[in-house]
């Protein structure tokens, strides 16, 4: 068991957005869905230590993380790659990546990881000396999870890695997921593309209102067509 | 019911401030205690007209201690080199500090954040600079001596040690009145949204910079008056009116007395005159001491002084409909 | 006391100039004080520990002296602390003595400050209020309190005896409106009329004995916009125009502001005047013009007012100012004895003090005089008349005041303009009045022109 | 114009560095340090109490890397102490402007206290003159010349390739992120201060050793380093280093053919002219 959330609740100020919510990662690739503003992305901030919950556990490679600061569970291999692409605006390409090995874990690898997030993505490459805010929205994507990957994560939380991008360069994108997943890397994949999160992952989880609403395990128990009406019929 | 005992409480407290305002002036009969009465009751008007822009509005204006110096600089000006008669030169130092009050907000309130604090500020300084270059009206960097008392029909201010105390207190009480007034009134309320929700306030019809320049305008009137009374009661206009000492001073009292409360300025206002005063034999070190003290108010105290009222358990309760200082806000939460 | 004071008028004045001999006629030609008439009736002489605590009297009695200054402010508290610190060791020496012999008393001397915050008006209306609320209080010293000097008719209006040692111009500037207004008032520091008018006359005639050589009787001034900084910079250019010489250029600069004067040393690079003059008198400012100019200098007299008396002066122009020439009035004329040994105490005591420091020891003597003479220094009234009613011997040299202005009287018989030159290893030495001399002028080490051999 | 052009680059190289860990400051953390200026002034006491004989004598290398290491501390000090309660709160901005200035009176005091008011001035790091561009000026003044953009270069070469220092950024422009990628917020803004006070101990030696030392020698490089600030841009440090420079020429030029008197007039008027123009200063981002 990789991670293990257990009965979480937390929110901002006085707004409780999750509301004891339990999920598992185990060797495997997990997507989350559902309706926006119901705590996909709380959850990932939960976990990785930008909020503190205010009840429930987190439990990751076995150790209990709950309420410790997010540079020490980078530390431990939980990383996790923020949505709204633009992470560092003004640096380059090249600094925003050595910074993804900021971690002490990380940091005497960087140059064998940069290579091989090169080599998972050469547009980067091609781009290492631009600043992140003239790369088009494909591009900070990639450099955001290459970034992400330089922290070389044992678990990789990624928030809407396709958020408002072509089909053609989501397809890219998937596919580079894909590669990510097959190096042995754990996924916990937030997406509104369903169809995506059905051919990557193993397990999907349906949040609304902070809860599990439904709990995915085997994908061919359900029908595509389920999960859609149930997306869009909730959110409607 | 319950309405009629805050009013009957509202009632009670204004005759209470009153009395004292009518009283104070015969009991503190002491020169040192009289100059300092003036001072610190000067010093609040200024104050508790910055906690309106400051406060309320949220807007940096770094200018607003300007508006008192340039007060002052008037009525020295208008008496001692146009013989303008006394009186009229506080009309005159009205109408020209709400005029450059206007401009200076109106170019200022085109900037943002930080860079409204900078740029008053930056003007603040242009004033020294330009009496300092203009010396053969404003005196230079030693200002103009002998301004000449207020009189009324031969009566001179200055010689009936109450006289200066009680156009302190007038002026005080019409400026606090007026203040609260605007502060609680619709053209307040809307400074409030605007400065905690300016997108939505917007997005509802308020013009934003009308609101914050019309706000600094207003408030630059009493403490225009307030600049005139100082300058006539010291006899002097030096260019020490726009120190970064006064500044601070003056920020300083509107903070630890409580930002967006009117009241807490003029408390704030009084406690550090007389405070400071009354440490005066430590020398430097009381200095030290106000430091401190205005650190840990900030820290432990956000509400400033006044929110030492909202401790009493009926007051906390009726408080909850009132406008929030900005500084307590995030500690309540 | 009223009738051994000397008759002022312009008669005595003429013939006393004409006793006196060339260099007091320069020196007095122009002044804008009234000096008495001299000679005749010597001054009294200085007062000592000794003189004014030998009696019988055994009854002691406690009075507060006030200091008014600045001790918040910055670059000013070494003066504050200087006058301050200066007369509490007279009151000390006299306390320690018995105390001050008066009427029918002892009188022991305790202090009370009143700070003035960097001179903010406010600031002083309330340490005035407060020092002349205190019942004990009968007198108040300051170096300078205000910019203005307002506060001398809150004193007048007080009935404080008030001893000011800064500010003439402004001081006269109140008080000759209506000088029987300000009977406590007294002004330790005599007219600057001296500071605008004796420079010239005496680099002349030091030129003619071949002291100095100029490469030409050119001069540059530079004034702040001050009263003292600007009165002496108009004055020194019609004096030096009066004296032969010709202004080639002229600037003011705001006081106390400058941090860079290149811009300015480049204007004067240009014109190579024979002599510059900088009447900007503040330490830093002046301090920070030597270093510049001294870095690439022209062949030109350097005469900078004030600054140079300052202790740190020399440290802050890495001891390379020798040649600098500089003067004072009503300063402690440095090759008196009395100034000697009080500076050397007080330099045990408290570090070097400034032109401060022997002042507020005189300020304290001159005070307890007067409580000697009998006056109850609680009669503030008779204090201020007992003052300005004095003609006394002290290290500044004779002290009497001026009935119109309330200023101590000007001249080398009085008050004299002291010059200096700044000299090797950080020293001053008294090139001026003859009567105090400890050298002649020397030409500056920087010059390239040299006086012929003489 | 020699001289004008020294004169520039001397004034330009202090204000670069007083400004830049102003802005350097603003850009991290999002709040203004009033107590910049007297940090330089500590740093000058700390450096000539050590050095001078009428302290510790122990002479000036031993001052320079004494105050230096100090101001380390001291940065560390002011930001627990002055900046920290505070960042997050609702109106941090106003809150810390207040403690800092209030940290400034009380430095203020304690140095006035503890060395009196007297002038005092600190050995100068290299003496003698040199002629440059036909004028002659003082080593110590090519020293600043020098000095300064080295210290600038090296502090970009530290921003962009050292850890901490691409940190310092990564935390300046997205906390969260910076926070994602196992950055501790608290110890990098920790480092911006200490960097920060250190470039105000370094300014604050140099003006020693030209001019002199005062418990207000830090009021005017402030005054100064903010009119920089506003000008080049907050938070942009090739934006305050730019304004640096060109407000000493422009004060350079300007007391030459304008005069000395109306420069802070024309300073402060073009200031307000780019404001206007440029409400974000020269280089500057929307806050």
């Amino acid at each position: 068991m990789r991670l293990q959330v257990e009965a979480i609740s937390a929110g901002y100020g006085r707004v409780r957005v999750l509301h004891e919510i339990s999920i598992a990662v185990d060797n495997q690739r997990v997507g989350l869905f559902g309706p926006n503003g119901h705590g996909k992305t709380t959850l990932l901030r939960t976990i990785s230590g930008l909020i503190r919950p205010t009840a429930g556990r987190v439990i990751f490679d076995g150790k209990d993380i709950t309420g410790r600061s997010p540079q020490s569970i980078v530390g431990e291999g939980l990383v996790h790659v923020p949505q709204g692409s633009t992470l560092l605006p003004r640096m380059t390409v090249l600094e925003a990546l050595t910074l993804g090995a900021y971690s002490r874990r990380a940091w005497p690898r960087r140059r064998s990881t940069m290579e091989q997030v090169f080599s998972l993505f050469p547009r980067l490459a091609e781009r290492r000396a631009q600043r992140c805010n003239t790369l088009s929205g494909g591009e900070r994507q990639m450099a955001a999870i290459g970034a992400g990957l330089m922290g070389c994560p044992k678990l990789l939380m990624l928030d809407e890695p396709t958020l408002g991008l072509a089909p053609k360069l989501r397809a890219e994108l998937a596919q580079a997921i894909h590669a990510i997943a097959a190096t042995g890397v754990g996924l916990l994949v937030i997406d509104q593309d369903i169809d995506m999160l059905l051919g990557l992952c193993d397990r999907l989880y349906l949040i609304e209102q902070g809860r599990v609403a439904l709990d995915v395990v085997d994908r061919s128990a359900i029908q595509h067509q389920d999960v859609l009406k149930r997306y869009f019929g909730s959110a409607a | 019911m319950k309405k009629d005992w805050t009013r009957i409480g509202r009632i009670a407290s204004i005759v209470v401030v009153l009395a004292v305002a009518a009283v104070a002036p015969l009991v503190l009969t002491g020169g040192v205690a009289q100059n300092l009465a003036v001072l610190s009751i000067l010093y609040a008007v200024v104050a508790s007209n910055w906690d309106l822009t400051l406060g309320y509005a949220g807007i940096f204006n770094f200018a607003h201690v300007a508006f008192f110096g340039i007060g002052s600089y008037v009525a020295a000006i208008a008496t001692l080199q146009f013989g303008v008669p006394v009186w009229l030169d506080l009309i005159l130092a009205v109408v020209v500090v709400v005029a450059v009050g206007g401009l200076v907000s109106a170019l200022a309130l085109r900037l943002r954040g930080i860079y409204v604090a900078l740029v008053t500020f930056a003007l603040t300084q242009l004033c020294v600079a330009l009496i300092n270059s203009a010396k053969d009206i404003t005196g230079g960097p030693v200002g103009l001596i002998g301004v000449p008392d207020l009189e009324i029909r031969g009566f001179e201010l200055g010689s009936e040690p109450h006289a200066y105390f009680y156009a302190a207190e007038v002026l005080l009480i019409l400026s606090t009145i007026a203040m609260r007034w605007l502060a609680t009134s619709h053209f307040g309320l809307s400074l409030v949204a605007l400065r905690d929700y300016e997108a939505y306030a917007v997005a509802r019809g308020i013009p934003a910079r009308r609101q914050r320049v019309l706000a600094i305008m207003a408030s630059s009137i009493p403490t225009s008056l307030a600049g005139c009374l100082y300058a006539h009661y010291l006899i002097v206009a030096s260019p020490d009116v726009f120190s970064f000492s006064l500044t601070t001073l003056l920020l300083s009292m509107v903070l630890v007395g409580g930002a967006g409360t009117i009241y807490g300025p003029i408390v704030a206002a009084i406690v550090l005159t007389v405070g400071t005063e009354g440490l005066h034999q430590l020398g430097n070190i009381r200095y030290m001491i106000v430091a401190v003290l205005i650190v840990l108010t900030l820290r432990f105290l956000p509400g400033g002084l006044w929110s030492l009222w909202t401790l009493v358990p009926a007051i906390r309760r009726r408080r909850a409909t009132r406008v929030p200082s900005p500084l307590a806000e995030e500690a309540s939460s | 006391m009223i009738e051994n004071r000397p008759v002022h008028s312009r008669n005595t004045r003429r013939l006393s100039m004409l006793a006196a001999g060339a260099a007091t006629v320069m020196a007095c030609v122009a002044t804008g004080a009234v000096p008495q008439a001299f000679a005749a009736d010597k001054p009294e002489a200085a007062p000592t520990v000794a003189s004014l605590t030998t009696c019988d009297t055994k009854d002691v009695k406690t009075i507060k002296v006030g200091i008014l200054a600045p001790f918040s402010g910055g670059g000013m508290a070494a003066d504050a602390n200087d006058i301050g610190n200066a007369a509490m060791m007279a009151a000390d020496e006299l306390n320690a003595a018995g105390g001050i012999c008066g009427k029918d008393a002892r009188y022991k001397v305790t202090f009370e400050k009143g700070d003035t915050e960097g001179q903010r008006s406010d600031a002083v209306i309330t340490a005035v209020r407060r020092l002349t609320a205190d019942p004990d209080l009968h007198m108040i010293f300051a170096p300078y309190a205000s910019t203005t000097n307002f506060e001398i008719t809150l004193m007048a209006k007080a009935g404080m005896p008030y001893i000011i040692s800064g500010g003439a111009e402004a001081t006269k500037g109140i008080i000759s409106k209506n000088p029987d207004g300000f009977p406590t008032v007294w002004s330790r520091v005599p007219d600057y009329g001296g500071y605008s008018t004796d420079l010239p006359p005496l680099i002349n005639k030091n030129i003619e004995a071949g002291n100095l050589a100029v490469p030409a009787k050119t001069v540059y001034i530079i004034g702040s916009d001050d009263p003292y900084g600007t009165t002496i910079a108009d004055g020194l250019k019609d004096s030096f125009t009066k004296a032969g010489w010709s202004v080639v250029g002229t600037e003011t600069v705001p006081f106390q502001s400058v941090t860079d004067w290149r811009t300015q040393l480049a204007k004067i690079r240009e014109l190579k005047p024979g002599m510059i003059v900088l009447t900007e008198w503040s330490p830093a400012s002046d301090a920070t013009f030597f270093n510049q100019f001294i870095e690439q200098p022209t062949d030109s007299l350097l005469f900078e007012q004030y600054a140079p008396v300052i202790p740190e002066f020399n440290e802050m122009t890495h001891n390379k100012a020798n040649g600098v020439i500089f003067n004072m009035l009503g300063g402690a004329i440095d090759s008196r004895a009395d100034t000697k040994d009080i500076s050397k105490r007080f330099a045990e005591k408290f570090g070097a003090g400034g032109y401060f420091s022997v002042a507020g020891y005189t300020n304290m003597m001159v005070y307890a005089l007067c409580i000697n003479k009998g006056v109850d220094p609680a009669d503030h009234l008779a204090m201020g008349k007992c003052i300005g009613s004095l003609d006394v011997d002290t290290p500044s040299g004779r002290l009497a005041f001026d009935p119109k202005t309330h200023l101590a009287m000007q001249g080398d018989d009085y008050m004299p303009t002291v010059f200096y030159q700044v000299v090797d290893n950080g020293g001053k030495a008294i090139v001026s009045p003859p009567a105090y001399a400890e050298q002649t002028f020397k030409q500056p080490y920087w010059m390239t022109t040299k006086p012929a051999a003489k | 114009m020699g001289a004008i052009i020294v004169s520039g680059l001397v004034s330009g190289a202090l204000y670069a560095l007083v400004a830049a860990g102003l802005s350097l400051i603003w850009g991290s953390l999002g709040v203004f340090n009033f107590a910049h200026g007297v940090l330089l002034m500590t740093g000058a006491y700390a450096a000539w109490w050590i050095s001078s004989p009428d302290g510790l004598g122990l002479g000036l290398g031993i001052g320079i890397v004494g105050a230096l290491a100090f101001m380390v501390v001291l940065g560390l000090v002011v930001y627990l102490l002055l900046v920290r309660p505070w960042i997050g709160k609702a109106n941090a901005e106003l809150a810390v402007i207040m403690t800092t200035i209030a940290g400034s009176i009380f430095l203020q005091n304690l140095i006035l206290e503890i060395f009196g008011g007297r002038y005092k001035t600190i050995d100068q790091v290299v003496t003698g003159t040199v002629a440059i561009g036909g004028t002659t000026i003082q080593a110590q003044n090519l020293l600043v010349i020098i000095l300064a953009p080295v210290l600038l270069i090296a502090m970009w070469l530290f921003l962009t390739r050292n850890r901490t220092g691409l940190a310092i950024r990564a935390v300046a422009q997205n906390q969260d992120a910076a926070q994602l990628f196992g950055i501790g917020v608290e110890r990098i803004y920790i480092a911006t201060f200490s960097v920060s006070a250190v470039l105000a101990g370094v300014a604050g030696i140099l003006l020693g050793g030209l001019f002199n030392i005062s418990p207000d020698m830090g009021t005017d490089p402030l005054l100064r380093a903010f009119v920089v600030v506003v000008f080049g841009g907050l938070g942009s440090l090739p934006g305050t280093i730019l304004g640096a420079y060109a407000i000493g020429m422009i004060e350079a030029f300007s007391s030459y053919y304008i005069g000395i008197y109306w420069t802070p007039v024309v300073l402060f008027v073009v200031l307000i002219g780019v404001l206007v123009v440029r409400p974000t200063g020269l280089m500057g981002r929307p806050t």
